[in-house]
């Protein structure tokens, strides 16, 4: 009988950065293949190009001065709509999520306005907003829901003993925000995060597709409508690419501001 | 409400959880005064109650009958100065805080100043043994660690009532002893009023100035035991002194009396 | 006990009237503000109200809410079972999640509007479009925090039901039914969006559909039509949260139990 | 860009600056040509053109003076009248060019389906733009110049990009296409089979610069230099065919290789009547408005 | 592997929990052999690995170093049959579940035939005092009431190996004693192993064969008792023979002299 120096593996053991990069990477590039592969298989390279085709215009575009101009200008408008959806989320999430009878009082109105589509009022703001600031309305309203009931959801979960003792140690109100609801709230926020920068990008891009707002979604929609597919879809490309980068941004902070929760702790602290 | 020396009256209290599968009648008629500075122990079998009726008295649980009266005034939510170490110790501790946060919390709340909030939370946790795991996060203590960290949130903070709910229940014989001394200690220097709820009758009695025995199932006081022991008490001297054991017989017998497990056999 | 009662029913009375309270204040608001505007953009709400009546109380709703409906069942109904499946994926297994997070986050920025055009040429110009742009505008709230919520299910779950070597599929539903807190918030999310996306998705290639419609009016600048038909996309998304919430609460009472937030009297 | 409030405001050098909505698109290569030239100029105008702008967002802009002028398909025109929306067609933006068979939008079918003359779409789906406007009475107006059916056409909405894909795909029929994409589109095997464009009319109006009322009435003179400036304009852009397709690349994503190919839209002085009279006609049959629009109200004469 | 009556064989196992913040060395070379069938009663200070260790048998947690075999295979995955009650007892109820269908569930999986797990349920349920209870879910029960639940769901499974810590901890002393004998009945009856993590030393030696004493963090064995007492044992006559007595005394020294809470005094 050996007495074993190491025991190996047995149970899962998740992976450390570098690996989580490479697989990553491994992703993407099975991904790449499967589209290159049913481009080719399937579609006339004239409607859908396959990736050979739109890489070397998307490395091109990298180079062009407009392209960068566009992305800081979606960029920009995105994280404007973020930011103000996040802070209004937040605000308006707690303080209706954490007073009952204005749950009950807001949720009627909430769950009536929650469904108009912003895109169909565009003639009517454009009395008053231009276009840019149109798109960051937006954005800003699309992500504003997905932030308040990401949070109105997360209060739901917050444990009533851990509320409890708040409670007895006489915690105020907001100090039982700061303290207790606020991280327990923060996982759902996590996945809110992660949403909302993909629905602010997206969004900002829809601004430039129907109304013309100057960025990536101009410059698409110019692409499309001028028949420069390749140049569209190594737009999209790299649109995804500061999707990648965003997301990536995302998980970095969840990572940094969650350590103490469960689901990050047994990726990072079990080894 | 009369001024005698009471400083916690619960009169005719009962509790009735209500839900579709079933309808629980956990306390009836639960009469009991406490008076300032005392160290009640209450006993009762499980389920019957004794968890409900500290989350009662804390204000964190609206009561089906009766009521609650803490110096005077009718209590309808946490009174100020109440430490609670809570059975579910584990839920009541923040994953998000270090176990020193975790204990500063209420002093911080109380608005006790940096340096002298970070005098007592060192003395705390050095007093339940965990002066070595101050940075640790909860969730990466063993189960009686963690009981530990809640009881030196509550004892931090010197409130005026404490209540436990078998507070030493997860830690070992030795740990306990010292443990039950230490807030033996502290109840005498800082003059609280404590309300410890707990299984282990030889704790009850070696602690308490009164024992209180909860009955079965919609639980009221079914009897209540002084406990005639010098105030000194030691672990091996007040354990192994013949009143001891008689009290504890006592209290034995009564719970003995009371229905358990109907049918052990399996 | 009979002061039990009456406060139950004074509860009851109270909740509808909190519940009715603002709206009825908005519209009331609204009523009077815009009633003697003159911009044709923003008409008096008696003349949405009046044109909402002519135009949805017709064979309109037969012909356009109805299919639209259906749409957006069977879009969302997608939506749940890949966004759970997948979720479940991700959230379980951290080398599947290591492997697609990038992917999902590329597919994630794309907007629906991109998607279509290669939609139009690899599915056509039927429902099926319209169904999967529905599905994949609502599946990434689902998808995200079935994830995350599978991933954050306590450890002591987890342990139990390794250690007691539950089946397999028997282990998968404790964890996913544990993740249900949040699986619903994030069916919630998508419950709203896809009524969103399913007036975008009848933007481009739709003869018919609550969308079609609405875009039709606003194209037209029939105003007052096009507002009531926001007034029907809201009172839609009304009644669908109230069915969803219906259906959570009977799912999640345990949760409520759980987290010490169910009533008690 | 422009700022909020773009009323026709004057400069320092004595010019009035007036604020243009357009898309980016072919119909604005004589608008730059004349910048360049400096027809705008002599005629006392600074042109500033905002593209930050659709279909959704221009005739808003136009009637609350956010733009002064802005360019709308006919159809789409004549529809917001009806509706009592204050807009006045001041010049054309695009035109039909008024020759069958080398017009800049068409009635295309893929090579291999057989279908050799707009009547044998009778019935079966055929793409436009946008229901809505001009594209829906081109597709149907080559159907019934061909003796065939209008109403019968099943029409359904498929941007202009997607239009080559879809036809050799075979997912629509036939599909009412513009250039840049009916090029596109006859390159990938489509052929043209019916002109709905001089169909409707020989000079017909495509899409049309447009004010507001207000506008007119308070301005007058800004409107009609602006109008005789365009026309000024397309002068010399019928003249310079050669400069319009080296200007296109220069503010479109279309490349010099197909702007030299292309047919270029036709370029005429007044909004047709004739024509919008029969856009009036399709757009009562497809109930896009119930009652005749007052055309008077609408041309500036 | 030799081929001797050892179910269990523990051998030079380690672990560390590794943080940031901080690392814990949780045990260090434990050596310990279980036979087949037999009691054994693991008492140690709290904070010392006892959790630890029993995870780390159940196949839940990986060692840093040794290993562990069972029936001579080494462990990597929880093995068959086996039966765990959590330290975390509220936890490991699933809470959209009844008590019944808790219990029921790991029955359900060895695809136990229907009408023979309600009876084994309705047994177990009945052993533990909870009969009446068996359409609530856990999130109605007072603490005491849970931990019954997940013993009762460890023992209507009749598992070959049980690992239990801290079963007890959360029932009143009378119940304490039932739930005892039921187990020690159990283990006669069903020749199940027991491994059994308490922090009453009393019950160690009333319920084990072998009483093992972990040693401070890090933790190794630092002594083994052989509990001589007759097999057939009862809570009135054992507890107070001599020899239980005796056996409890140097226990209790054992336990004393490794260091607990350093220094109490707040
Ligand atoms: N949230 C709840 N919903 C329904 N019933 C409950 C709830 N909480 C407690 N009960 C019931 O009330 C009774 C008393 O519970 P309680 O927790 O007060 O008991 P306890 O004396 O603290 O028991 P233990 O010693 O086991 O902790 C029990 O029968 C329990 O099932
Ligand atoms: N997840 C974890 N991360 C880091 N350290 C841990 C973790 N779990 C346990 N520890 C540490 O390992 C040591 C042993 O813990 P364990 O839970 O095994 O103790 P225990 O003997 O069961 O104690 P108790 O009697 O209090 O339950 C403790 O010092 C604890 O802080
Ligand atoms: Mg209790
Ligand atoms: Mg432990």
């Amino acid at each position: 009988m050996t007495t074993g120096s190491r025991t190996s593996a047995h149970t899962r053991r998740p992976a450390g950065p570098t690996v989580r990069r490479v697989l990553g990477i491994l992703g993407l590039l099975l991904a790449a293949i499967g589209y290159e592969a049913v481009t080719r298989a399937v579609f006339s390279p004239l409607h859908v190009p396959p990736l050979t085709a739109i890489a070397p215009r998307a490395a091109e575009l990298l180079t062009e001065a407009r392209f960068w101009t566009a992305t800081g200008r979606t960029l920009l408008v995105a994280a404007v709509g973020l930011l103000i959806a996040l802070v209004a989320g937040i605000v308006v999430g707690f303080a209706v999520g954490s007073v009952p009878w204005l749950l009950r009082a807001a949720s009627s109105t909430l769950d009536f306005l929650r469904p108009v589509p912003s895109i169909v009022l565009i003639p009517v703001l454009v009395l008053v907003l231009d276009v840019a600031q149109i798109t960051v309305l937006l954005v800003a309203v699309s992500c504003f829901w997905i932030v308040l009931f990401q949070v109105l959801y997360g209060l739901r979960d917050v444990d009533q003993v851990a509320v409890d003792t708040a409670r007895t140690i006489r915690l105020g109100r907001l100090g039982r925000i700061v303290h207790v609801t606020w991280p327990s709230v923060l996982p759902y926020l996590g996945t809110a995060l992660r949403l909302i920068v993909s629905v602010a990008l997206a969004l900002a891009i829809t601004g430039g597709l129907v109304m013309g707002a100057a960025g990536l979604g101009e410059l698409i929609w110019s692409s499309q409508e001028s028949g420069e597919f390749t140049g569209m879809y190594a737009l999209v490309l790299l649109t995804g690419g500061v999707g990648i980068a965003l997301d990536m941004a995302a998980r970095l902070a969840e990572r940094r501001l969650l350590h103490w929760h469960v689901a990050t702790r047994r990726e990072v602290a079990a080894r | 409400m009369s001024t005698d020396d009471a400083l916690l009256r619960i009169v005719d209290l009962g509790k009735s959880y209500r839900a579709r599968e079933r309808t629980v009648d956990a306390l009836a008629q639960v009469d009991l005064t406490v008076d300032d500075g005392e160290f009640v122990a209450v006993v009762g079998p499980s389920g019957c109650g004794k968890t409900t009726l500290l989350k009662i008295i804390a204000g964190l649980l609206p009561a089906t009958t009766g009521d609650v009266y803490l110096a005077g005034r009718r209590v309808t939510e946490p009174p100020a100065d109440l430490g609670v170490v809570f059975q579910e110790y584990g839920r009541s501790l923040f994953a998000w805080k270090t176990v020193r946060q975790n204990v500063e919390l209420p002093l911080r709340s109380q608005g006790v100043g940096r340096a002298e909030r970070r005098e007592l939370v060192a003395e705390a946790l050095d007093a339940v043994g965990l002066g070595q795991a101050a940075d640790a996060y909860p969730w990466q203590l063993s189960g009686g660690m963690q009981q530990r960290v809640a009881i030196s949130r509550a004892i931090a903070y010197r409130p005026r009532l404490l209540l436990m709910d078998e507070p030493f229940s997860a830690v070992d014989a030795q740990t306990r002893g010292d443990l039950e001394d230490l807030l033996a200690r502290l109840w005498h220097r800082y003059a609280m009023t404590v309300l410890f709820v707990t299984h282990d009758i030889d704790e009850a009695v070696y602690l308490g100035q009164r024992v209180v025995v909860l009955g079965a199932s919609p639980a009221g006081v079914i009897a209540e035991f002084p406990i005639d022991l010098p105030a000194e008490r030691d672990q091996l001297g007040t354990r192994s002194s013949a009143r001891f054991g008689e009290l504890r017989a006592q209290v034995y017998a009564q719970v003995r009396r009371t229905p358990h497990l109907e049918e052990v056999a399996p | 006990m009979k002061a039990t009662v009456v406060a139950g029913l004074n509860r009851g009375a109270r909740g509808v009237g909190l519940a009715l309270g603002l709206p009825v204040l908005l519209f009331t608001a609204w009523w009077v503000f815009s009633a003697d505007s003159t911009s044709i953009f923003l008409p008096p709400l008696s003349r949405i109200v009046e044109a909402f009546g002519q135009v949805w109380f017709s064979e309109v709703f037969v012909r356009d809410v109805l299919p639209s409906l259906r749409r957006l069942a069977a879009g969302y109904a997608a939506a749940l079972l890949v966004g759970v499946g997948v979720g479940y994926l991700v959230g379980r297994w951290s080398v599947v999640r290591d492997l697609t997070s990038p992917i999902l986050a590329y597919f994630r920025v794309l907007p629906a509007p991109v998607l279509i055009p290669v939609l139009l040429v690899a599915v056509g110009i039927g429902d099926a479009t319209k169904l999967i742009v529905i599905a994949v505008g609502a599946v990434w709230p689902i998808l995200l925090n079935t994830a995350d919520g599978v991933r954050a299910v306590d450890e002591v779950q987890l342990d139990t039901a390794a250690a007691y070597r539950l089946r397999a599929w028997t282990r998968h539903g404790l964890i996913l039914r544990a993740a249900t807190p949040q699986v619903f918030a994030g069916a919630r999310q998508a419950l709203g969006i896809s009524l969103i996306v399913m007036v975008v998705s009848e933007m481009l290639m739709s003869t018919d559909g609550l969308g079609f419609t609405v875009i039709r009016f606003q194209r037209t600048f029939a105003i007052p039509e096009m507002w009531s038909g926001v007034l029907l996309l809201g009172l839609l998304g009304f009644g669908l949260a109230k069915v969803f919430e219906t259906i959570e609460r009977r799912a999640l009472r345990w949760h409520r139990g759980a987290t010490g937030r169910e009533e008690s009297w | 860009g422009s700022d909020d409030d773009a009323d026709a405001a004057g400069t320092d050098d004595g010019l009035t600056t007036i604020t243009l909505a357009s898309s980016p698109l072919g119909h604005l290569a004589p608008i730059y040509l004349a910048e360049d030239k400096g027809i705008f100029a002599r005629h006392g105008l600074k042109v500033e053109v905002d593209t930050e702008t659709s279909d959704l967002t221009s005739v808003p802009s136009v009637l609350a003076g956010k733009v002064d002028f802005a360019t709308g398909d006919l159809t789409t025109l004549i529809v917001a009248r009806t509706q009592g929306l204050d807009v006045k067609a001041v010049v054309p933006a695009s035109a039909s060019t008024g020759k069958a068979g080398a017009d800049y939008g068409a009635l295309v079918v893929a090579a291999d389906s057989g279908i050799t003359s707009p009547r044998q779409l009778e019935g079966k789906t055929v793409a436009v733009n946008i229901l809505t406007n001009i594209a829906a009475a081109a597709a149907r107006e080559a159907v019934r110049a061909d003796g065939g059916d209008s109403e019968s056409l099943k029409l359904v909405e498929i941007p202009f990009p997607q239009v080559p894909a879809a036809i050799s795909e075979g997912r629509v029929a036939g599909a009412w296409v513009v250039e840049p994409f009916l090029s596109a589109a006859r390159a990938q095997g489509a052929v043209p089979i019916g002109w709905g464009f001089t169909d409707l009319a020989e000079d017909l109006t495509v899409s049309a610069w447009y004010t507001s009322g207000a506008l007119v009435t308070r301005k007058p003179e800004v409107v009609t230099a602006f109008r005789t400036a365009i026309r000024e304009a397309y002068a010399y852009a019928r003249e310079h065919e050669d400069e319009v397709r080296a200007k296109i690349p220069t503010f479109t994503q279309i490349t010099p290789e197909v702007a030299a190919r292309i047919t270029i839209t036709g370029w005429r002085d007044e909004v047709s009547r004739q024509a919008a009279e029969k856009l009036a006609g399709y757009a009562r049959r497809d109930g896009l408005i119930n009652t005749t629009p007052d055309l008077d109200e609408l041309i500036l004469p």
